[in-house]
């Protein structure tokens, strides 16, 4: 499973470049998703161990994989979630008293 | 334990309860003689100690030389209350109050942190004295706050290193920053080069706002002078310069209060000699320089506010109207006059005469001589103006009883010590053993008066002149300018682009991984 | 000159971006060169007497609304932030919305469907000890039924049918029972939260009535995210 | 010591109690809150009271398993932080507040909740999420007037705390992978076998992550964006809670986590004295250049934050303790001028330096209190801000940064120019007639009563410094703090 | 049958051909939906392949979520496309 | 084998997710957004975590792209 | 035997399913226009989806699990031909005009 | 209809539990009463109650034959389609037909466009609900007859679907 660290450092900077690069608001907030799902990516992927069942123990099972990161990461997707549904929120917003979605003619505050 | 400087801070803070005209008289009057009876009864050698933070400080320490200082600043502070208690306000004379007070907590203060405390406390009230006294000083004020926030904080950059050195605050040898000491008390002397502050505070300051400073400011340096940095002898050509250009920038003026100002500078640099030279005669003819110069550069002032009060220019046409319509401070303006020359018999005499006994070597005494020429000079000017130039300015009103009464017991002191010089030093319990009525103190100390009427007769049509070009150079607004330049560069950058924001960070974080990982 | 300096920001922003993903390659390999395998103690405890402790048996449930039932709370608490920002966001007025007309076809379809929906929601929040769900994903669930009548039909009839003003007490109602839940440890004299450790729990591990105050923490949950999320939908439909 | 937990439980219950009374009995508001702040002081003060020795606070029950909230000196210095603030804050708020009020006093007491949680936390992951919520929170009271520049603010607010947040919750699960588990004196446990290279890779996400909440240059520029059109007692709050609580987080990871050896090993005291540095040069140049109040006292916010980085990250007692107090004292001082700010807002809406031409004749004694918390804030005696600033150039001086030293008297002139500016401003007599409305008691009262606490710490500054003392012991020795997190 | 899924999601990568070159968008979301269903039935078949009957559940809800996907997804998506801002 | 099935994914997750980033139209990349998160419940699923899975077929292939949705409709237009 | 018989029908309904759902994917590259894709991603989808469900049940035989599973196949069922209706609404919004269009007939 | 709606989300509710005990009895009682008392007039009203209780055998026979005679349609169709879509060159031609429906309940017009949408190479795409009508797209009609043809095998559904829900 190597390739998914490697899938995690890509996602990552993936959505780095765009919100550093993008200039429409949606963009950057789909950038913001994007690197969300890589951290919760990476927080199974180390819950995650060879042969494991999923942590239900309707019964004895040897292997079981590690249950916290996965309960950190259904925190971590709600939070996500929520800061998501803000900021699209205030996006709607800048649209409407802005009438753009270009990053750039956000300008009012400056100095 | 009651010391002058809490009695006069107590004194502003209940001056800032509604109380009624009456009262504020009664407060003030007992505030400043109880300072003075306070400071008269201080023994040398008493000292108080306190535990702050971590270190332990010595907010009173009495000695000789700062009995001295604090008795003439408390009389100072009695005559210029007593002036000034009609014209201003009660948050004003609630901040003079403070002022006056921690001038005289820094004599007595016997550690670094207590002195710089109320160093910057001293700059914060004058500034807000200067920022609230009328609507032309706000821009005055905020110069003059700056340049001695400037002052301070070099005391305090001095102090550190000091403190870092050392590992106390003791007051009496300063061994690590002491460039940072020379700039702190550069600027509050007015050195030249670092004096743009003085004449435009004094001039542009309402007259009772200049009298009282003109008491303090400088004179609270030449004190810290000369404890902290006294026998850097190359600070006596350093003084020397500074008095001579303060000579020439006083010749230059039409206004009374700027040529007292600069005469101001040109005083300081005897006391700067003095202090430089570093000997016993020295700095005490340095501290009595400075008592002298009081005295009678309050009279001055005093003299000067009372035209401007009476009339309400300051030009030196007003002083025309001396003479026989104001006869009280025709008489102190004169005796302050022969004061300042150096006259026998006047005060200024005596401590000019030490400092001229004291110094050894000859460039210093002819420059020495220059300097009182000029002095008389500039005030033969002053004089010229008040009493022998015909002028037609009425009074628009009379001048107050009180001020009258300041003017007043300032010139009987000044008549007291001038006749009587030993009074200072037995209130300084030191014996120098000089004679000053000596017939060659007396001579070398008339001399340069002497020379200085015939010259102002030869040179009158140049030295009685309306001069329009006024030499005005000003480094520190250039750099100010630079700066403010710089910053508004800077907020140009922010011009409120996420994305360069957004730039920024990633470089950072970019930047710290490299920097901590390698 | 200004395209030069279009390009070399893209470039400089490119290269930023990769050396961080240069960095965090080199971190992760070193982070898995190194065997850490066997520091997992926590994590085994909980897998070994996880069940016995707590009495669910859906570990992550147990470690959710058990052991750290306290980030649940911090979660659900930020969840209303965001409902609390996108309902003040919206005016008095509301606004149109382009979209297309649905046939009745669907309307019918949703009509058939919600109380099965709302059946799968209850499912999922009162099994959230036994299975994967819980009071978020069940909560969710919930939520989708006041959208699917938004979508069907339009807000107003959506807003008619549950009321803001009851959403916004439920969502406030759940998280002060999860608080209250949470307090009745303290009232029996253990901490706050507790609840495996307090023996709650009625019934036998694996049953349905299980697990302490485990299913009652999930169903306020349920409860509060789902009417949260159904005003978040309603506010940014509305949003103007 | 229930009280602990309730410190966060009480503000979450009282902002849920808000929202029903906002449906059901609208007027029962004011008492609601005012009532709940006070119980809130109450309890704050039993828990500061009980701060030493530490005690640590199992929620749940499950000691090690669980997740565990520590009283430690440091964090009852933040919660003496709060309970200065707070009370003053809600009592101005409830008049000064016209529009949302609800919401308002709701996103508040969640704010509050969430920056308690922080402090108290003593779980890694926990502490994330009371980041966000306190964040969220914050985010949300800046949108609050829901003007064009409120909404602006309030957008590159999220999107860069939100990218800062990232950063923290990439550090936490790097950490957990390392150790397999979140409490943090196991953490620092467990970090001793750790190679060098991936502690100061996370070490550096940390500290970005936090930083971007804190605001150093260049990570700062949102943060004058926020305070131009946000509801000013939000402010206060703002400048002296939340982004303080972004430093204490990182104070605590870099210091518990790191331990003081590591942070000395790998350059860490040095890049953050040295950016302090920085930080507060350009903040202080930028801050010449506003002419919005607000701004202003932003930018002098990120420069004081500066002088507090500085402080904590010189990595002596000395430094430590100069750092706290400054935290302290800039909350009190930023406070006082906020809320006076508020108030000539609330009377005559001025929001440019101009317009408070002439009111130092109008309100003196608010005037006199702004110049004393402007005066207290450059750092001149005898307020405040000098004691600490003083002790900070000692602590400077004494382990080696003296250029930080020189510079910090740099800065401290530089913050004179602007603040004086203002004053000068305040006190000019003007012509025109203002429209004044008479700021209530329930107004003036909290901000004569910070005002009054910038003197008061002035003078005598023992009275938190006695308090404030015990923390170094703390931070420098993280065994001590294990010992006790993991023994209790 | 884990050839079964490796077929299936085979199936998914190709039709994600028809969500990249789609000339509009329902034709995009017609394509979503067909990766929805085939992602469904690769949840069930996992399950199984598994031997977890729990794991039923995850593509029971994402049925539903699919399809309330598809619904707001039709319903809002009402005009041709327009560039995108600025880049 | 479920090696295999699981480096696809992650292929197709990269390609997805490169395909959202770099898509001008923004609809197309919000049509892109569930097939993203359908893909990241697959491979929890693999993964053995249930819980976020579902959680994650919830949130981002379910509400996430509805808000966007929402967005995109009173933005572009 | 049973158990081969079993295997057998899960092999044929998975194989099956397996063929319609790659004829879904074929067709929704290769047809020309959105309706026939439709056409393509509704009814081959459903006839795959339901032979790989019906596969499964016939793996697991009776129990709680194919019931599950049925629950999963009507909700196919209901939901599917709904979204292709709705998207097909969605094309008419876009002003799609199919490729040939027949004379109306009953306008007659 | 409440019942109804009652007794189906009880069913789903066993489906679901994956157990049959009394805990999960009573839980589900409450909460599909609940439900349904809440939701039920938004819920299917296909059937009356009268009929579900008179000639109950029948319906399901004819449930049974209407869900057997879709299955098959849909693979049917299916497989045509998946013959289109593995040809050299797709021959199908494409129209769009209109059809009246005799069917007079709401619910039963959908059902009978689900049956439209899947099976037989349509595509529902409009109703016309005042007119009830129909708008087909047609996958393979070559000329008018063959439509024809395939109208008749619609209409033998509606028949059957009039049989269960008329």
């Amino acid at each position: 499973m190597e390739l998914a660290y490697v899938v995690v450092i890509i996602l990552l900077s993936l959505g780095m470049y765009t919100i550093i690069t993008k200039k429409n608001l949606i963009k950057i907030v789909m950038g913001f998703t994007i690197l969300e799902s890589s951290l919760i990516l990476l927080l199974i992927l180390v819950s995650y161990k060879p042969g494991g069942a999923a942590p239900i123990l309707d019964k004895p099972y040897e292997i079981v994989v590690d249950p916290i990161p996965q309960a950190l990461a259904l925190t971590a997707i709600v939070i996500g979630a929520s800061v998501t549904a803000v900021m699209l929120a205030v996006v709607i917003k800048i649209y409407k008293r802005y009438g753009t979605l270009n990053v750039d003619e956000l300008r009012k505050l400056r100095g | 334990m009651i010391t002058p400087g809490f009695l006069y801070i107590t004194g502003a803070i209940l001056l800032l309860l509604p109380v009624n005209d009456r009262i504020k008289y009664i407060i003030s009057f007992l505030i400043t003689a109880g300072a003075l009876i306070v400071t008269f009864y201080l023994i040398p050698g008493y000292s108080f100690q306190l535990d702050f933070l971590k270190f332990t400080l010595v907010p009173v320490k009495v000695d000789n030389a700062s009995k001295l200082t604090g008795l003439i600043f408390a009389v100072g502070g009695l005559a210029a209350v007593i002036y000034s208690i009609k014209l201003c306000s009660r948050f004003i004379l609630s901040l003079i109050f403070v002022f006056i007070g921690s001038a005289l907590t820094v004599v007595f203060s016997g550690d670094l942190f207590t002195l710089y405390v109320f160093w910057e406390l001293m700059t914060i009230s004058s500034s807000f004295i200067i920022i609230m006294a009328s609507d032309v000083t706000k821009k005055t004020g905020y110069y003059y706050c700056l340049m001695q926030v400037a002052g301070g904080l070099s005391v305090l950059w001095g102090t550190f290193l000091q403190y870092s050195a050392t590992g106390n605050l003791s007051l009496n040898a300063i061994e690590a920053g002491i460039p940072f000491f020379m700039l702190a008390v550069a600027i509050k002397l007015a050195f030249v080069g670092f004096h743009t502050w003085l004449p435009l505070a004094y001039s542009k300051a309402p007259f009772y706002v200049t009298v009282v400073l003109s008491i303090y400011t400088t004179k609270v340096g030449v004190y810290i002078m000369s404890i902290l940095l006294s026998g850097i002898n190359i600070l006596a050509y350093a003084g020397l310069i500074s008095a001579l250009f303060g000579m020439v920038m006083a010749l230059r003026q039409n206004h009374a209060l700027k040529l007292l100002s600069y005469s101001i500078i040109i005083q300081v640099g005897y006391m700067i000699i003095g202090i430089s030279i570093g000997t016993e005669k020295g700095i005490a003819g340095a501290i009595f320089h400075l008592v002298n110069h009081i005295l009678y550069k309050t009279v001055l002032f005093m003299a000067v506010g009372v035209v401007i009060y009476t009339t309400g220019k300051d030009t030196l046409e007003n002083l025309g109207i001396m003479g026989r319509k104001i006869p009280v401070t025709s008489i102190a303006t004169l005796v302050a006059f022969l004061g300042i020359a150096g006259v026998p018999f006047f005060n200024g005499y005596m401590s000019k005469s030490l400092i001229k006994e004291a110094v050894q070597e000859p460039l210093l005494t002819w420059g020495l001589n220059l300097m009182s020429f000029g002095t008389s000079l500039i005030f033969l000017k002053f004089i010229y103006y008040a009493f022998f130039k015909n002028s037609n300015v009425n009074l628009t009103k009379k001048p107050a009883i009180s001020m009258q009464l300041g003017l007043g017991f300032l010139t009987v002191l000044m008549l007291l010590i001038g006749i009587h010089p030993y009074l200072l030093e037995n209130l300084m319990n030191t014996d120098l053993g000089i004679h000053y009525f000596d017939k060659k103190h007396m001579l070398s100390g008339i001399q340069p008066f002497l020379w200085s009427i015939p010259v102002f007769l030869l040179l009158k049509k140049y030295v009685v002149k309306n001069y329009v070009r006024l030499l005005y150079f000003d480094m520190y607004r250039k750099m100010a300018k630079i700066l403010v330049t710089t910053g508004y560069q800077l907020s140009n950058y922010h011009d409120g682009k996420l994305h360069k924001y957004l730039l920024w960070a990633t470089s950072t974080l970019i930047i710290l991984l490299v920097l901590l990982m390698f | 000159m200004s395209r030069m300096n279009a390009m070399f920001k893209k470039l400089y922003k490119l290269v930023l971006v990769v050396s961080l993903a240069i960095f965090l390659f080199i971190v992760f390999d070193e982070i898995h060169n190194l065997d850490n395998n066997s520091k997992r103690y926590l994590s085994e405890h909980y897998i070994s007497e996880g069940v016995q402790e707590t009495g669910a048996i859906n570990i992550v449930t147990s470690v959710l609304y058990d052991y750290r039932a306290f980030d649940t709370l911090g979660e659900a608490t930020v969840l209303l932030t965001a409902a609390a920002i996108l309902s003040f966001l919206v005016p008095l007025g509301k606004d149109k919305m382009l979209g297309t007309t649905f046939t009745m076809i669907v309307s019918q379809t949703t009509k058939f469907f919600i109380p099965f929906l709302a059946v799968l929601g209850a499912y999922l929040i009162l099994f959230g000890h036994l299975a994967p769900g819980g009071g978020f994903v069940g909560g969710v669930v919930m939520a989708v039924i006041p959208i699917l009548l938004t979508i069907t039909y339009r807000v107003e009839f959506s807003e008619y049918k549950f009321k803001p003003a009851k959403k916004k007490l439920a969502e406030d109602i759940g998280a002060i029972g999860f608080i209250l839940l949470g307090l009745v440890g303290v009232v029996t004299g253990s901490n706050f939260l507790a609840n495996g450790q307090a023996n709650f729990g009625p019934g036998n591990t694996g049953e349905l009535i299980s697990a302490g105050l485990i299913p009652f923490l999930n169903l306020m949950i349920g409860i509060k995210v789902g009417a949260g999320l159904a005003i978040i939908f309603n506010s940014l439909i509305k949003e103007k | 010591m229930e009280a602990a937990v309730w410190l966060i439980i009480l503000p979450l219950l009282t902002a849920f109690f808000i929202g029903i009374s906002k449906l059901y009995f609208k007027k029962i508001l004011a008492p609601l809150v005012t009532g709940s702040a006070i119980i809130y002081l109450y309890l704050l003060i039993l828990v500061i009271n009980h701060s030493y020795p530490p005690k640590v606070y199992n929620v749940g029950a499950w000691g090690l398993m669980g997740i565990n909230l520590m009283v430690d000196p440091f964090s009852a210095m933040f919660l003496l932080m709060i309970a200065i603030l707070f009370l003053p804050v809600i009592i101005f708020s409830v008049k000064y507040i016209k529009s949302h009020k609800h919401k308002y006093f709701i996103f508040t007491y969640l704010m509050t909740a969430g920056i308690a949680g922080m402090v108290l936390t003593a779980d890694l992951f926990n502490l994330y999420v009371f980041l966000e919520v306190s964040s969220l929170s914050s985010c949300a009271l800046v949108a609050l007037k829901n003007t064009n520049k409120g909404i602006e603010g309030t957008f590159k607010y999220l999107i860069m705390s939100t990218l800062g947040s990232f950063f923290i919750l990439l550090a936490t699960i790097l950490t957990y992978s390392l150790t397999g588990t979140l409490n943090m004196a196991e953490i620092s446990l467990e970090f001793k076998d750790i190679p060098f290279q991936i502690k100061s890779t996370l070490m550096s996400f940390f500290v970005f992550g936090y930083v971007i909440k804190i605001g150093l240059i260049p990570l700062h520029a949102w943060i004058p964006d926020t305070y131009e059109d946000s509801p000013i007692p939000y402010n206060v709050l703002s400048s002296g809670l939340v982004m303080k609580s972004a430093v204490y987080a990182l104070i605590k990871v870099l210091y518990i986590i790191f331990g003081i050896d590591f942070l000395d090993q790998s350059g860490m005291l040095h890049i953050g004295v040295f950016w302090g540095v920085i930080t507060f040069i350009v903040a202080h140049l930028l801050a010449y250049q506003q002419s919005n109040l607000s701004r202003l006292l932003a930018y002098s916010s990120v420069a004081q934050i500066a002088y507090i980085t500085i402080g904590l990250f010189v990595g002596t007692e000395g430094g430590l303790i100069a750092g706290n107090f400054h935290i302290l004292n800039h909350a009190i001082m930023k406070g006082t001028l906020f809320l006076v700010t508020a108030i000539f807002y609330y009377s005559l809406s001025a929001v440019k330096i101009e317009d408070i031409k002439g009111l130092g004749y109008k309100f003196p004694i608010l005037s006199f209190i702004f110049v004393v918390a402007s005066l207290a804030i450059v750092g001149l005696p005898p307020f405040n801000g000098f004691i600490s600033k003083w002790l900070i150039v000692e602590a400077a001086i004494e382990s080696g940064f003296v250029y930080a030293g020189f510079f910090i008297l740099v800065g401290t002139f530089l913050s004179l120019t602007y603040y004086l500016k203002v004053i000068v401003t305040l006190y000019t007599k003007t012509e025109k007639e203002l429209l004044i409305v008479k700021p209530t008691l329930s107004l003036r009262l909290p901000t004569i009563f910070l005002g009054s606490l910038c003197i008061l710490f002035g003078i005598v500054p023992s009275i938190p410094l006695s308090l404030i003392n015990k923390i170094p012991k703390f931070l420098l020795d993280n065994g001590e703090y294990i010992r006790i997190l993991l023994g209790g | 049958m884990v050839y079964f899924i490796l077929a299936i999601v085979l199936f998914a990568i190709l039709t994600f051909y028809r969500v990249m070159k789609g000339p509009s968008v329902p034709d995009r979301v017609a394509a979503m939906n067909a990766i929805g269903v085939m992602f469904l039935l690769v949840l069930v078949l996992l399950s199984l392949y598994f031997d977890r009957k729990v794991f039923l559940d995850v593509a029971l809800v994402y049925g539903v979520f699919l399809f309330v996907n598809v619904l707001i997804m039709a319903k809002y998506f009402t005009k041709p496309e327009k560039g995108e801002v600025g880049d | 084998m479920m090696d295999i099935i699981f480096n696809m994914l992650m292929i197709f997750l990269v390609i997805t997710a490169f395909f959202m980033v770099f898509t001008k139209d923004i609809s197309t990349a919000v049509i892109a957004l569930p097939i993203y998160g359908a893909i990241l419940v697959v491979i929890f699923v693999i993964l053995q975590a249930p819980g976020p899975a579902i959680a994650e077929a919830v949130i981002a292939a379910g509400l996430t792209t509805v808000f966007f949705v929402i967005t995109i409709n009173k933005t572009e237009y | 035997m049973i158990n081969i018989l079993v295997q057998l029908f899960v092999y044929v309904f998975l194989l099956t399913g397996l063929y319609f759902l790659l004829s879904t994917a074929v067709g929704m590259i290769r047809f020309p226009d959105l309706y026939t894709r439709l056409h393509a991603g509704s009814k081959c989808l459903m006839a795959g989806g339901i032979s790989v469900l019906m596969g499964c049940i016939v793996m697991e035989g009776i129990g709680f699990v194919s019931l599950k599973i049925i629950v999963i196949i009507i909700l196919l069922l209901i939901t599917n031909p709904v979204a292709i209706h709705v998207i097909a609404r969605l094309a008419e919004n876009y002003h799609f005009v199919p490729k040939k269009i027949a004379k109306n007939e009953l306008d007659k | 209809m409440k019942l109804l709606t009652f007794i189906l989300t009880l069913a789903l509710w066993f489906v679901f539990a994956g157990r049959v005990n009394i805990e999960v009895f009573l839980l589900g009682t409450i909460i599909c009463s609940i439900i349904s008392l809440m939701l039920a007039d938004n819920g299917p009203k296909s059937v009356q109650m009268r009929s579900a209780t008179k000639d109950f055998l029948l319906k399901t026979y004819y449930l049974f034959l209407v869900t057997s005679a879709f299955i098959n349609d849909v693979f049917l169709s299916a497989v045509r389609v998946s013959r289109h879509a593995f040809e050299m060159k797709p021959s199908f031609s494409p129209q769009i037909v209109k059809l009246k429906t005799s069917l007079e309940r709401k619910s039963s017009t959908e059902i009978l466009a689900n049956f439209i949408t899947l099976p037989q190479g349509t595509l529902g795409m409009d109703i016309d609900i005042s007119n009830k009508k129909y708008h087909i797209h047609w996958l393979d009609v070559y000329s008018e007859d063959q439509a024809e043809v395939k109208k008749a095998q619609i209409r033998k559904h509606e028949k059957l679907i009039a049989k269960l829900f008329d």
